[in-house]
């Protein structure tokens, strides 16, 4: 088991002629992805690598394939549509890997998503990758990850892929890695993938990987100290990041006194939670907080 | 992107904001002959993209065309935290009998447009909500349904007693929110909206910020944008689509993705050095952004040495080594670089490096220390 | 007991100093509904007849009078937004009385009272009637009603009266009378109705009086054969109506073959329901069908 | 209220629905000169505000503007289901490969708009909804949302199989709907959209109805109301507030209330009697209506009476007998009026009638059997 996705996973990729689309398509069939049908309005009918069928539509997919899970690799202009698009289609999980989405755009496909009742991942996330199944949904490389019982989500990309890889080189796998987003309004929260971990019998314990800008970690840290009862280890990215500047990801973004690594620190700290002061101590506090992990 | 407060009031203008009159000048004599030709006491503004202007002295009242010249000459030129003031905004100056905030942002935790207000107005809202959050009243705006005229009325009705001027502010609030909608802002906010002792209601500072991911549409908007008032560097970097943001100490870096260069910031200050800046290459595997990002922080004199931190992903190391290759071809790099690659095509990009006889690192904690250790 | 209003309705009107609203609400005064407070924006702080409070807004009388209930009389262009004012405030039915609301104002309007979770009645409509309870919310004229056991649902104002007085003059009183409107898009529709007399113990027999334009009416003669255990007569107006002319109200046109009265007439009469022809008929039917109602 | 094709093309076009160049003309010589300046083949369409125009022969393909004018000679004057042809719209013609229907409407059931598309266009949508309606896709547009991108090509990608004309119909599907909410329409149809063999997508015909409700802030489509297109009798009574209606029979009625006013009609024809009008004077008690609504009625040379039935509720009685008196002074009335009012100031009213000596009746069974007894 692992959280949002699995072996019963149906992927469609939405975008998958393009550049990335077709790149990241190819890496997840080969990881073990069950990758059932892409989708690009205009090219229904060929086929991508000589045998998944492309749809000019995710419903078509849906219908022809019962694709369940959703990735999307389309430009910024049409992603939230893109979005909307594979929650009317009826899928359960969608990934939005796209970064730029403009946030007014994000603020109403949310509640078209939420009507529907699907999972959206993202955007502007990295993905998920589930080692025990070798599944995974996005663009997270299979080179760095293992099996094993440490949850782990993130609200960056390439530091989930140091952590994850500090974590498989010192004997800890992985249930599932999971990059929920660098943007300030995003599908899936801290709170939604900590509730998953919770109930995910594979998982251990769980490494949250934090940065500046926002609330997320705050509540995530009252939902650790009021309802879980795996051990969580924290780190948080932007200790140094001067107020009022985005550093990189549109939702990374000092405020005023509001949104920093400081205070963030501080919430899990009151929680319980350890924090490591900088990444390559945190396989170490995880020894502590979990022990007997370690494959 | 940031904007001027005389584009905000122009923006907010043309969804019929009311907003005092008033110019921009570059010089001591264009804020006479404007105030001259008002023949009415002005407010000479510095326009700077921060804030607390007035607090540093950038903001003054003048009695006539004669006193508005003299400060012109004080402000103009004038430092304000790190920036210059290359002009001035000069506005006929409104008489105030109470002043009260109005700002929209995009809400994180309610991922909705938020309008907030005060009729505690004229200081910062941060500092109301410090000592007085009761004062602040939210409205939480369903951008489905857009802001229905009720809750604008409702709301305008919390920030005064007299109805005309309720009505007054119920109908900025409304073309507040268009503005908000129609320019794709992160933030819009009037501070202070002002009724002078005539009840009339009037905007006399206005500040938007506009959400980067939508000024592909916002072609308008986007030619606001103030060079002159940018960080050359934030400028070259965002032209080659990379995130710069400097920052004041002497071991530059290079990382690709936001997170990590976060991360490797904080290191390189937890292991005792300053960091000189933040500097994300993105995802994609483009060598030309290397020798743009090594060039960018090359041009910062106080920089000591480079670390470069590529944990490959997308991003192939190889395509990185070339570019670090070409750049040491077309820069005269004269500073130490560390380099640490790792993940996809590590080896062939280590096979490409090993002719450079460049410092290296296996982990993100020995290129810090060494980058550190080269930069004293 | 009666349908959607009764002496717990606690009413505030909106529009009450313009010159339906005061009238109107000198009316319900007297009949005997607990007038707790009027809105006018910007004529907060009056007192209507010199003690009902006037408020600026709805969420003030709501907040200061504990109104449960909300009457609209205001203009067409500010109708819907008095609708979701209402429902904002929190009153648990909103009767708009207002005639000539767009409809596409309506459009939106419908599910933003619908995720308040209101009852709304109209607009368009002359409101409700509960004699037994002596509570009038609307225009229904209280001299013609009398306290019995007949619920009377209808789309339009002057015919409901005209049935209504027949029926007092002829000895059957009425549990309540509703007119639901007669736009297009209206709150609640005859099936809503129907359920509320079907579970109003003090309603014995229904008449429903429909007119041309949509299929609210098929729709009930559906929900009456499947779901109804109290006996309902009903009658349509327009029999002679052309196509594609709008009659009066903004709902009652016959779009090419649809929507006509022939077809209203045979859903009902497949149904078992009796269909009066004239309206003087409609009595000796509700003899027929629910024998000694008669006071 | 309708409007006219051109009409209905012009607000098409300004949304940007590709529609070919067409011109109107109210003389054949008018005809004959736009279709030489054309120099190619045009079709020739009278505009009527009623459907049906093509089997009627008021629709004509000429090869050539001495065709053109033939086309016109016959259409101009000509009746269509009462209405006499005064201008005609001179459209080039355009080679056809296959019709599509589009439309949209606002669908009480839903209480949403509704977009209904099929690819068996050029018929009336009723027709292929009775022969064929799995031929007809629906979508339900959530006004809130709006019609979202993926929406129009989903549907389109039902209506033809090559995507670059799938292409240009989403696009068309999108601005169909945009126009629809614009003008605040209640019903938006192009019948048919056509496909050329070279894959071009065009709307040769056009139909928008406004909904009433909505004109008070529609000024611009208001003014295309073809007044001379009208029975002068319902643009009159539009003019008073009335709700007027002609039809063909001898019984006129005056009733307050829509429902009471078709209950009226329908009893006049239940008793064998043939109603001429539906005409609802409203709620409000002004006498004048009451003068208008005789006027207009009196103007039928085929009423013979006219019944007056009056339930007081908000409107009393005593002003509709005052507006009765008014009436009979200013109005040569020469038509037996039987008079029948309940409810509010009944008493006063028959008191004020007394003296006129009119037949009256208690009942509306009563005095429809009255009016219909004076009529033969």
């Amino acid at each position: 088991m692992s959280a949002f996705i699995d072996k019963n996973t149906r992927l469609v990729v939405q975008g998958i002629t393009g550049r990335d689309g077709s790149f990241h398509a190819k890496q997840m069939m080969e990881y073990g992805t069950d990758l059932v049908a892409g989708v690009t309005p205009g090219k229904g009918g060929q086929k991508f690598e000589g045998k998944v069928p492309v749809f000019d539509s995710v419903h078509e997919a849906v219908i022809e394939t019962a694709a369940n899970t959703s990735v999307i690799y389309v430009r910024a202009a049409f992603a939230a549509d893109a979005i909307c698009e594979a929650a009317d289609a009826g899928v359960d999980v969608i990934v939005c890997i796209t970064e730029g989405v403009p946030v007014i755009d994000m603020a109403k496909a949310l509640p078209f998503v939420r009507e529907k009742g699907c999972r959206l991942i993202g955007p502007n996330c990295p993905g998920i990758i589930a080692p025990r199944d070798t599944v995974k949904v996005g663009i997270l490389p299979a080179t760095i990850v293992g099996p094993g019982a440490v949850g782990v989500v993130s609200r960056s990309g390439t530091l989930t892929y140091e952590v994850v890889f500090q974590l498989t080189s010192n004997g800890y796998g992985q249930s599932t890695c999971i990059g929920i987003g660098g943007d300030p309004l995003i599908g899936t929260n801290f709170i939604d993938t900590l509730e998953a971990f919770e109930s995910d019998e594979d998982t251990k314990a769980v490494v949250l990987i934090g940065e500046i800008g926002g609330t997320d970690e705050q509540e995530a840290a009252d939902y650790i100290k009021a309802k879980m009862s795996k051990p969580v280890v924290a780190f948080i990215a932007g200790q140094t990041a001067p107020e009022g500047k985005r550093m990189g990801h549109a939702g990374a973004i000092v405020s005023g006194a509001a949104g920093t690594a400081q205070e963030k620190i501080e919430a899990f700290e009151k929680a319980k939670v350890p924090v490591a002061r900088i990444p390559s101590e945190i396989t170490k506090l995880l020894g502590e907080a979990a022990p007997g992990l370690k494959v | 992107m940031k904007i001027h407060e005389y584009q905000a009031k122009e923006l907010f203008r043309a969804d019929g904001v009311p907003v005092p009159p008033g110019e921009v000048a570059r010089t001591a004599d264009e804020v006479y002959n404007i105030a001259r030709r008002y023949g009415k006491p002005v407010v000479v503004k510095s326009q700077v993209l921060v804030g607390g202007r007035g607090k540093a002295g950038g903001v003054k009242l003048a009695k006539d065309a004669d006193e508005a010249r003299k400060h012109a000459e004080t402000i103009l030129g004038m430092d304000i935290k790190g920036l210059t003031v290359d002009k001035v905004l000069i506005t006929q100056a409104v008489k105030i009998d109470t002043e009260i905030y109005l700002g929209v942002i995009m809400d994180r935790a309610s991922q909705r447009p938020v309008i907030m207000a005060s009729a505690a107005g004229g200081v910062e809202i941060e500092e109301v909500a410090r000592e007085n959050p009761d004062a602040i009243q939210r409205l939480t705006v369903d951008p489905l349904h857009g802001l229905l005229p009720f809750q604008s009325r409702v709301l305008a009705s919390k920030l005064h007693d007299d109805f005309k001027v309720i009505r007054q502010i119920a109908t900025i609030i409304e073309k507040l929110y268009r503005t908000f909608v129609r320019v794709d802002a992160s933030l819009a906010e009037i501070n202070p909206l002002v009724v002078t002792p005539e009840g009339k209601v009037l905007a006399i500072d206005a500040k938007i910020n506009i959400d980067d991911n939508a000024l592909y549409r916002q072609p308008e908007i986007e030619s606001l944008r103030d060079l002159s008032a940018e960080d050359p560097g934030e400028v070259a970097a965002r032209e080659m689509g990379l995130s710069f943001v400097r920052l004041k100490g002497n071991v530059g870096n290079i990382v690709n993705g936001a997170g990590l260069a976060m991360a490797t910031m904080d290191l390189i200050k937890t292991y005792g050095g300053e960091p000189a800046n933040f500097l994300d290459i993105g995802g994609s595997s483009n060598p030309e952004k290397v020798i743009t990002a090594i060039d960018i922080i090359l041009g910062d004199p106080s920089v000591k040495s480079i670390f470069i931190n590529i944990f490959g992903g997308i991003t192939r190391c190889d395509d990185v080594a070339r570019g670090l290759v070409t750049a040491f071809e077309k820069l005269d790099i004269k500073l130490p670089i560390v380099v640490r690659l790792t993940g996809t095509n590590e080896a062939e990009a280590k096979e490409i490096l090993a002719k450079m006889d460049l410092p290296t690192a296996d982990t993100m904690d020995g290129g810090v220390k060494k980058a550190i250790e080269l930069a004293s």
